[in-house]
C-alpha cells in the first residue's frame, strides 16, 4: 500500500515536469504543425540560466524560473522569426532545423557553463522532507513541483478554453484558413504561441532542475520522453499534455518499481500501442492527413 | 464598394479565373450565378486573398487590395460567409461569434446582443459546440460570425446550400434585412430564385469568365441564357 | 531571387573552402620526424564526459610543462582529438587517424570505457603502446592488447578496500546497493560486495538503473532498509540527482552512504550540495587533501595555471603523462613498442597519489584511501580516514 | 557519319558528364590519398548507400522516417553477431543473411508504421528505432551499451586475397554502384512512377485503383534492405557497431545528407554524404571542442539556403554551362 502511494506520488510529480515540458511542445505542434525537436534543448538552456541566477548569483528561485523562461522565449522568438516562418509546410526541413538547434544549443551550453553538471537546486523553503505514511518521508520539492504543474495546467486550461485568444488558437487548429479569413493575423498568434511554448519549456527547465539538476545530454534525453508524451496525450491541448504526462510519469515510476529490466522500453511500447489504436492520442481530435 | 478588373487566378497549374470583371455598388446586392466548378468559389477566395490573382486589379473602398494578405483584406471591412459554413468545431456558439469580433466601438456596430436579436435561436444554444447545431442554425452562426467583424461588404458563398426550403426562405429574409441596414453583399448562389429576389444586379459566370450581366428582371426574360448557363434550376 | 543566388554562392564557397583547406592544415605532414616525439591523445571534448576532456588536457600539459615539453633532447608534440560522446565509432576513427596520418609514436586514451573497447581491437592489431585511463574490468576481451597499459587500477579493486573498511571499521553488517545498469558499475559494486561478503556481511538488495537515469525516487521508494547504502552509479549527473533525491526523502539521517569514485563528485558541486553530504564515505587514489609533496605540487601548479581544482581523474592524466615521460626518458625517446613496454614496466615514481608502478598485467598500482566528506576550513572536502596500500589487481589474469 | 558523331559527342558529355567526372574522381583519386582519408571516403560510400535508401522512402514516396537507422543498425548488428558470436567470417554468408534480416525487420516494422501517415509516421518510426536501440542497450548477447567491436575487413573467401584499405574502398564503391543501379531501376520503373504519384497525391492514386498501401509497404521493405546493406558495410568499415547506431542521431544524419544533397534524386544523397561526412570528420579534427556547433550551423544553413539540395544546384549549373541553360529537373 505504502509502495503504491509512494509510486503514485513519484509518477505524478515526474508527470508534472513532463507536462510542463510538453504543454509548450504540444501547443506549437498543434498550432503551427511544427515538431520542435529543440524543445528539450530549450529546457536545458532554461535550467542552466536558472542555475546561474539561483545558485551562482544566489538570487530568488522564482526569479530564476522567470529568467530561464525569458531566455528560452527569446531563443524561441529568434527561431520563429528568423527561420520557421520561411519553412511553411516543409516538414523535412523543420525537423532537421530543430535538430540542428539541438547541436548548437548543447555546444553553446558546454561553452558557457562548462561540462561540469549542476546539482539540483531549489528555493531553500522547499528543500527537505516531511513525514507521510508509516516511517516514510516524502520530498517537499517534489510536492511543490506537482503543485506548480497543477496550477500551470489550470492556468493554461483557462487560457486556452476560456479566453478569446485561446478561442482563436483553437479556431486556428480547427481551420487555419477560415481564421485568417475572419481578419485574424494568425501568423502573429502562431509566433506568440511558439514563444509561449519556449517560455514554458525554459521555466520548466528551472523547475525540473530542482529535482534532477542539469547536464549536457538533457536536451536529447528529455526530448525523447516529451515526444512520447505528446503522442500519447494528443497534440494541441492542455488536457492532452496533462493526461499524457501523468500517464507516462506513472508508467515510468511503476515500471521502475515493478519491472526494472524492461522499464526503459516500456514507454516506447506504450507509445507504439497508442499510435496504433488512436493515432491522435488519448485526448486528441481526429488526425488530418498532411 | 468593390471592383474586380480583368482578374486571372490559377490553382497551381490550372487556369481557373480567366479575366473576371465585376462590381458591387455600395449598399447593393450583386449575385454571382453559375453551375458548379465554373469559378464562383474561386472568385470569393481570390477577393479575400486565399488564392491571390496572378493578374488584374481588385479595388475595395478605392484601394487596391490584390497584393494584401488575407487577414489585412478582411480587416479592411470584408466579411466572409464561406461555402460549407466552416464552423469551428472546438468552439462554442458564443466563442464562434466573439473570437473574431472587432470595431465594437462604432455606434451602430454589431455586437453579441444584436446578433442574438437577429437570430434568437442562437441565444438558446450559446454554450453548445458550434458543429452540434442544425444546418440552418449553423448558417445563421456563420452569418453572425461574419457580422461580428462589422464588415462593409459581405462575401456569401452559397448560404442556401443543403438547407430545407423553409430555412432558405428565412435566410433570404435575413439577407434582405442586412441589405437594408446598408451592408453591400456579393452573393454567390445556385438557388436562382432566391438570388434574383435579393439581387440588384446579376452576373453569370461560366468556365472562368463572366458570360452575362444585367439587372435581375432582364435575366428572367432571357430564357436562353438561363437554360444555357444555369440549367433547369432557372425554370423553377 | 538575386539575394538567394548570392547566398547560395557564398554557402557553396564556404563549404568547399572548409573541406578543401582542412586537410592541408597543421598536423598532416606525412614525413616521419625523428627529432620530435608525437603523442596522440583521445579525449572526450564534447558529449556527456566533456567536463573531463578539458581537465585531462590541462593536466597533461601541466606534466609536460614541468619538463619543458622535451624529453631525452627531443621535442614532444601532443596531438589531441575528440573521441566524442557515446558514439564509440568516432573514437576508433580518430585513433586510426592519429596512427595512420599523424604517425604518433604512442597513443593515450580514450577515456570512455565503451570507446576504449571499440578502439582496443584496432590498437591490439598494430604495434603501438596505448596508455589508457579507462579501467579494465573482468572482461577478458579487454586485455588482448599486449601493449596496453591502464593507469588507474581495475574497477573491482578500486572498491575492495571500501568493503573491508565498512565491515571492519564501521560495523556495517547489511547493505543495499544501487548502480547503473552496465558492466562498469556492476564491477564497482562487486568489488565492495566481494570484500564485504568475504568478511561475513550480507547484501539484502541490489538495484540497477539505466545509465542516463535522472529520477531515482522510484528506486529509493523501493529501498529496503539496511545498515548502509552502496552507490556504484557512475557519472556526476546521476550521482547528484541521486544524492539530492536521497536528501529530499530524508534518507541521509537514516542510512549512511558509501560511494565508489569520489572523483565523480567535483568540488564546486560538493559545495552546492551543502552540509547534508557530510559523512558520506568513498574510496579514491588522489584527494585534494593529501599532504605528500607531489600532491601539493600538483595541486598548486594546477590551481595557479587554470584557476580550478583538479580531481582524481585529473591526477590520473597527470600521473599517466609523468609515467610516460619517465619511460621515454629511459628509452632515450625511443617509441618502439617493445622497448617502451619494458621501460614502462620498470617505472617507479612518486606521484600525487603516492608511489606508483605498473603491475605485471600492466595495471597501475597506487595506494587507495577510504575517505569521508568533512567541512574543512569552511569548504566541504574529502578527508582520508584510512589508507590501503597499492597491490596487484586481484583479478590479475593477464598474459 | 563523322559529322553526326561529332555532333553527338558533346551531347552525351553534356548529359552524362557530371556522372562520368564524379565516377572518374572516385575511381582515380583515392589511391593517392592518405590511408585514413581512404577510410573516411569508404565511410562516405557507406553513408551514400544508406542515405539513398532513405531517399527511396523520403524523396520518392514522401514518407518521413526518423527511424531509418533501425534497419541500418539491424544489418550491422546481424553481421557483427554472425562474425563475433557464430564466428562465420565469409562475407558471402554474412552479408546476405544480415541484409535479409534487415529487410525482414522492415517488413515487420512496416506493418506497424504504415498504419499511420504524415508526421505520425515520423513519430512511429522514431519510437520503433528507439525501442530497438534500448533493447540493444540492455542485451548482453550483443554486448549491451558497449556495442560489438573488433570486426575486421570482410573475408571474401578468395584464397590469398586480403582486402587492404584501398581494395576495401573499391569493394565498397563497387557495391555502391551496384546499389545505385538497382535503386535506379526501381525508381525509374512503372513502380517508381507510381511512387512519385503517391508522393504528389495519395488520394488520386487510390482513386486510380492503385493499392497505395502495398506500394508504400514494398518500398519500405526495399529501403530497409538497402539500409541493411549500408549497415553491414558500416560494421566492416568502422569495425564497431553500438546501440547509438540504431538511434535517432544516425537517422537524422542520413536525413541531413538527403536534404543537403537533394531529395528525390539518387545521386543527391551521394553528394550529400561526401559533404557531410567529410565536414563532420574534418571539423571534429580542426575544432575538437566546437564541431557540433559547426555541424549544427551547417544543418541550419543547408535548410535555409540550399533548398532543393546541392545536387539540384549543381545540375542547374551544369546545364547552364553545357546545355545552353535549358534546364530539365
Amino acid at each position: 500500500m505504502e509502495l503504491i502511494i509512494l509510486n503514485v506520488l513519484n509518477g505524478v510529480s515526474f508527470g508534472a515536469i513532463l507536462f510542463l515540458l510538453c504543454s509548450g511542445l504540444s501547443l506549437t505542434f498543434g498550432v503551427m504543425g511544427i515538431l520542435n525537436l529543440s524543445h528539450g534543448a530549450l529546457y536545458m538552456v532554461g535550467a542552466y540560466v536558472g542555475w546561474s541566477i539561483a545558485v551562482h548569483q544566489g538570487l530568488n528561485f522564482w526569479l530564476a524560473v522567470l529568467a530561464g523562461g525569458l531566455v528560452a522565449g527569446l531563443l524561441g522568438l529568434i527561431m520563429e522569426r528568423g527561420f520557421f516562418r520561411h519553412l511553411h509546410g516543409m516538414i523535412n526541413e523543420q525537423v532537421l532545423l530543430t535538430f540542428g538547434f539541438i547541436y548548437i544549443l548543447t555546444n553553446l551550453c558546454l561553452w558557457i557553463w562548462g561540462g561540469v553538471p549542476k546539482a539540483p537546486y531549489t528555493a531553500p523553503s522547499f528543500s527537505g522532507s516531511f513525514d507521510i505514511v508509516g516511517d516514510w518521508t516524502y520530498s517537499k520539492a517534489r510536492l511543490v513541483v506537482t503543485g506548480i504543474g497543477i496550477v500551470l495546467a489550470a492556468v493554461l486550461w483557462f487560457f486556452q478554453e476560456k479566453t478569446r485568444i485561446g478561442a482563436i488558437i483553437r479556431a486556428g487548429m480547427d481551420n487555419k484558413e477560415m481564421t485568417i479569413g475572419l481578419g485574424i493575423n494568425y501568423g502573429l498568434v502562431a509566433t506568440f504561441v511558439f514563444i509561449l511554448g519556449c517560455f514554458i519549456a525554459g521555466a520548466a527547465g528551472v523547475i525540473g532542475a530542482s529535482l534532477f539538476g542539469v547536464t549536457l545530454d538533457l536536451g536529447m534525453s528529455i526530448l525523447l520522453l516529451a515526444l512520447v508524451v505528446v503522442v500519447v496525450g494528443g497534440k494541441g491541448s492542455v488536457q492532452g499534455a496533462l493526461v499524457g504526462g501523468i500517464l507516462i510519469g506513472l508508467i515510468i515510476s511503476f515500471g521502475k518499481a515493478l519491472f526494472p529490466q524492461i522499464s526503459t522500453f516500456l514507454v516506447y511500447l506504450v507509445m507504439i500501442v497508442i499510435l496504433l489504436i488512436k493515432p491522435s492520442g488519448i485526448m486528441g481530435k481526429k488526425v488530418q492527413d498532411r | 464598394m468593390i471592383e474586380l478588373r480583368d482578374v486571372h487566378t490559377y490553382y497551381a497549374d490550372s487556369y481557373i479565373l480567366q479575366g473576371i470583371s465585376l462590381e458591387v455598388k455600395e449598399g447593393s446586392v450583386a449575385a454571382l450565378l453559375g453551375r458548379n466548378g465554373m469559378g464562383k468559389t474561386t472568385t470569393i477566395r481570390t477577393i479575400i486573398g486565399f488564392t491571390p490573382p496572378r493578374e488584374g486589379i481588385i479595388r475595395f473602398k478605392e484601394k487596391e487590395i490584390q497584393c494584401l494578405k488575407p487577414h489585412k483584406i478582411a480587416r479592411m471591412g470584408i466579411g466572409l460567409v464561406p461555402q460549407g459554413r466552416q464552423i469551428f468545431p472546438s468552439l462554442s456558439v458564443y466563442e464562434n461569434l466573439t473570437m473574431a469580433a472587432r470595431d465594437m466601438e462604432r455606434g451602430d456596430a454589431w455586437n453579441i446582443n444584436k446578433i442574438y436579436n437577429l437570430f434568437p435561436i442562437l441565444k438558446t444554444r450559446t454554450r453548445i459546440k458550434g458543429t452540434l447545431l442544425s444546418g440552418g442554425e449553423q448558417q445563421m452562426l456563420t452569418i453572425g460570425r461574419a457580422l461580428m467583424t462589422n464588415p462593409a461588404l459581405l462575401l456569401m458563398d452559397e448560404p442556401s446550400e443543403g438547407l430545407a426550403p423553409i430555412i432558405v426562405e428565412e435566410i433570404g429574409h435575413i439577407i434582405g434585412r442586412l441589405k437594408e441596414s446598408g451592408i453591400s453583399i456579393l452573393l454567390v448562389e445556385q438557388n436562382i430564385s432566391m438570388a434574383l429576389d435579393l439581387a440588384d444586379y446579376v452576373y453569370i459566370i461560366s468556365k472562368g469568365v463572366i458570360e452575362y450581366e444585367s439587372k435581375p428582371d432582364d435575366l428572367i426574360k432571357n430564357e436562353e441564357i438561363v437554360s444555357n448557363y444555369l440549367g433547369v434550376a432557372g425554370n423553377e | 531571387m538575386k539575394e538567394k543566388k548570392i547566398l547560395f554562392v557564398v554557402v557553396v564557397l564556404f563549404l568547399s573552402l572548409t573541406i578543401l583547406t582542412i586537410p592541408f592544415s597543421a598536423g598532416y605532414a606525412k614525413s616521419k620526424n625523428t627529432k620530435s616525439i608525437k603523442i596522440g591523445v583521445l579525449l572526450p571534448l564534447t558529449g556527456p564526459y566533456a567536463m573531463w576532456g578539458k581537465m585531462f588536457q590541462n593536466s597533461m600539459e601541466l606534466a609536460l610543462d614541468s619538463v619543458g615539453w622535451k624529453v631525452a633532447g627531443k621535442k614532444i608534440e601532443l596531438i589531441i582529438e575528440d573521441e566524442g560522446g557515446e558514439d564509440v565509432s568516432m573514437a576508433l576513427e580518430k585513433a586510426k587517424k592519429l596512427v595512420e596520418a599523424n604517425r604518433v609514436g604512442l597513443l593515450l586514451g580514450p577515456f570512455y570505457g565503451g570507446s576504449a573497447l571499440s578502439v582496443m581491437p584496432y590498437t591490439s592489431s598494430i604495434p603501438i603502446v596505448n596508455v589508457k585511463w579507462s579501467q579494465p574490468g573482468k572482461n577478458k576481451n579487454e586485455i588482448g592488447n599486449k601493449y596496453g597499459f591502464w593507469v588507474p587500477t581495475t574497477y573491482p579493486d578500486n572498491t575492495y578496500p571500501l568493503g573491508q573498511y565498512a565491515y571492519e571499521e564501521k560495523g556495517i553488517r547489511t547493505v543495499t546497493t544501487i548502480g547503473s545498469d552496465y558492466d562498469c558499475a556492476y564491477e564497482f559494486v562487486e568489488g565492495f560486495t566481494d570484500a564485504f561478503k568475504s568478511k561475513g556481511g550480507k547484501v539484502i538488495q541490489q538495484q540497477w538503473a539505466p545509465l542516463t537515469e535522472i529520477d531515482y525516487t522510484p528506486y529509493l521508494s523501493n529501498l529496503k532498509m539496511a545498515d548502509a547504502m552502496v552507490i556504484g552509479t557512475l557519472g556526476p549527473p546521476a550521482k547528484l540527482a541521486l544524492f539530492s533525491q536521497y536528501d529530499q526523502l530524508g534518507l541521509f539521517k537514516k542510512m549512511p552512504i558509501f560511494i565508489s569514485e569520489v572523483g565523480t563528485l567535483p568540488s564546486p558541486v560538493m559545495q552546492e550540495m551543502g552540509d547534508k553530504i557530510i559523512g558520506v564515505k568513498g574510496v579514491e587514489k588522489f584527494l585534494t587533501s593529501l599532504k605528500n609533496p607531489e600532491a601539493q605540487e600538483f595541486l598548486k601548479s594546477y590551481q595557479a595555471k587554470y584557476k580550478s581544482v583538479p580531481d582524481d581523474k585529473a591526477s590520473d592524466a597527470y600521473s599517466g603523462m609523468k609515467v610516460v615521460l619517465a619511460a621515454l626518458k629511459a628509452t632515450g625517446g625511443d617509441t618502439d613498442p617493445d622497448t617502451l613496454k619494458k621501460a614502462l614496466l620498470n617505472v617507479k615514481l612518486n606521484l600525487p597519489p603516492g608511489p606508483f608502478q605498473f603491475s605485471e598485467g600492466r595495471v597501475g598500482m597506487v595506494p587507495l584511501r577510504v575517505s569521508e566528506v568533512q567541512r574543512v576550513g569552511g569548504k566541504l572536502q574529502w578527508v582520508p580516514v584510512k589508507e590501503y596500500p597499492g597491490r596487484p589487481p586481484y583479478v590479475e589474469t593477464y598474459p | 557519319m563523322i559529322t553526326v558523331k561529332r555532333l553527338y559527342r558533346p551531347a552525351i558529355f553534356a548529359s552524362y558528364g557530371p556522372y562520368m567526372i564524379g565516377l572518374a574522381i572516385f575511381l582515380i583519386v583515392p589511391p593517392f590519398l592518405p590511408m585514413y582519408v581512404q577510410s573516411i571516403i569508404t565511410k562516405v560510400a557507406v553513408f551514400a548507400i544508406f542515405a539513398m535508401s532513405l531517399d527511396l522512402i523520403m524523396g520518392y514516396t514522401g514518407l518521413l522516417s526518423l527511424g531509418h537507422a533501425a534497419f541500418f543498425g539491424v544489418g550491422g548488428y546481424m553481421a557483427a553477431i554472425l562474425i563475433k558470436n557464430f564466428e562465420i567470417t565469409n562475407f558471402w554468408i554474412v552479408a546476405p543473411i544480415s541484409i535479409v534480416v534487415a529487410a525482414l525487420f522492415a517488413a515487420v516494422l512496416g506493418l506497424i508504421a504504415l498504419r499511420v501517415t504524415g508526421i505520425y509516421f515520423l513519430l512511429v518510426t522514431f519510437a520503433l528505432s528507439m525501442l530497438l536501440a534500448s533493447i540493444a542497450l540492455k542485451w548482453n548477447y550483443v554486448n549491451g551499451i558497449y556495442g560489438m567491436a573488433g570486426i575486421m575487413r570482410p573475408d571474401l573467401g578468395l584464397a590469398g586475397f586480403r582486402l587492404n584499405h584501398i581494395k576495401f574502398y573499391y569493394f565498397v564503391f563497387l557495391i555502391l554502384i551496384l546499389c545505385y543501379f538497382l535503386m535506379y531501376r526501381v525508381v525509374n520503373s512503372p513502380f517508381g512512377h507510381a511512387l512519385r504519384g503517391i508522393r504528389e497525391s495519395e488520394s488520386r492514386m487510390r482513386a486510380l485503383g492503385y493499392n497505395t498501401w502495398l506500394y508504400k509497404y514494398i518500398t519500405f521493405i526495399i529501403a530497409g534492405l538497402f539500409a541493411g546493406v549500408g549497415g553491414v558495410l558500416f560494421t566492416y568499415q568502422s569495425g564497431v557497431i553500438a546501440p547509438q547506431h540504431l538511434g535517432v542521431t544516425v537517422s537524422t544524419l542520413a536525413m541531413l545528407i538527403c536534404i543537403i544533397g537533394g531529395i528525390g534524386t539518387l545521386w543527391g544523397p551521394f553528394v550529400g554524404a561526401l559533404v557531410i561526412i567529410l565536414l563532420e570528420y574534418f571539423s571534429s579534427i580542426n575544432a575538437p571542442e566546437r564541431w557540433p556547433l559547426i555541424l549544427g550551423g551547417v544543418f541550419v544553413i543547408a535548410v535555409m539556403f540550399l533548398k532543393g539540395g546541392i545536387a539540384f544546384h549543381l545540375k542547374k549549373l551544369w546545364n547552364k554551362m553545357f546545355l545552353n541553360g535549358s534546364f530539365k529537373g
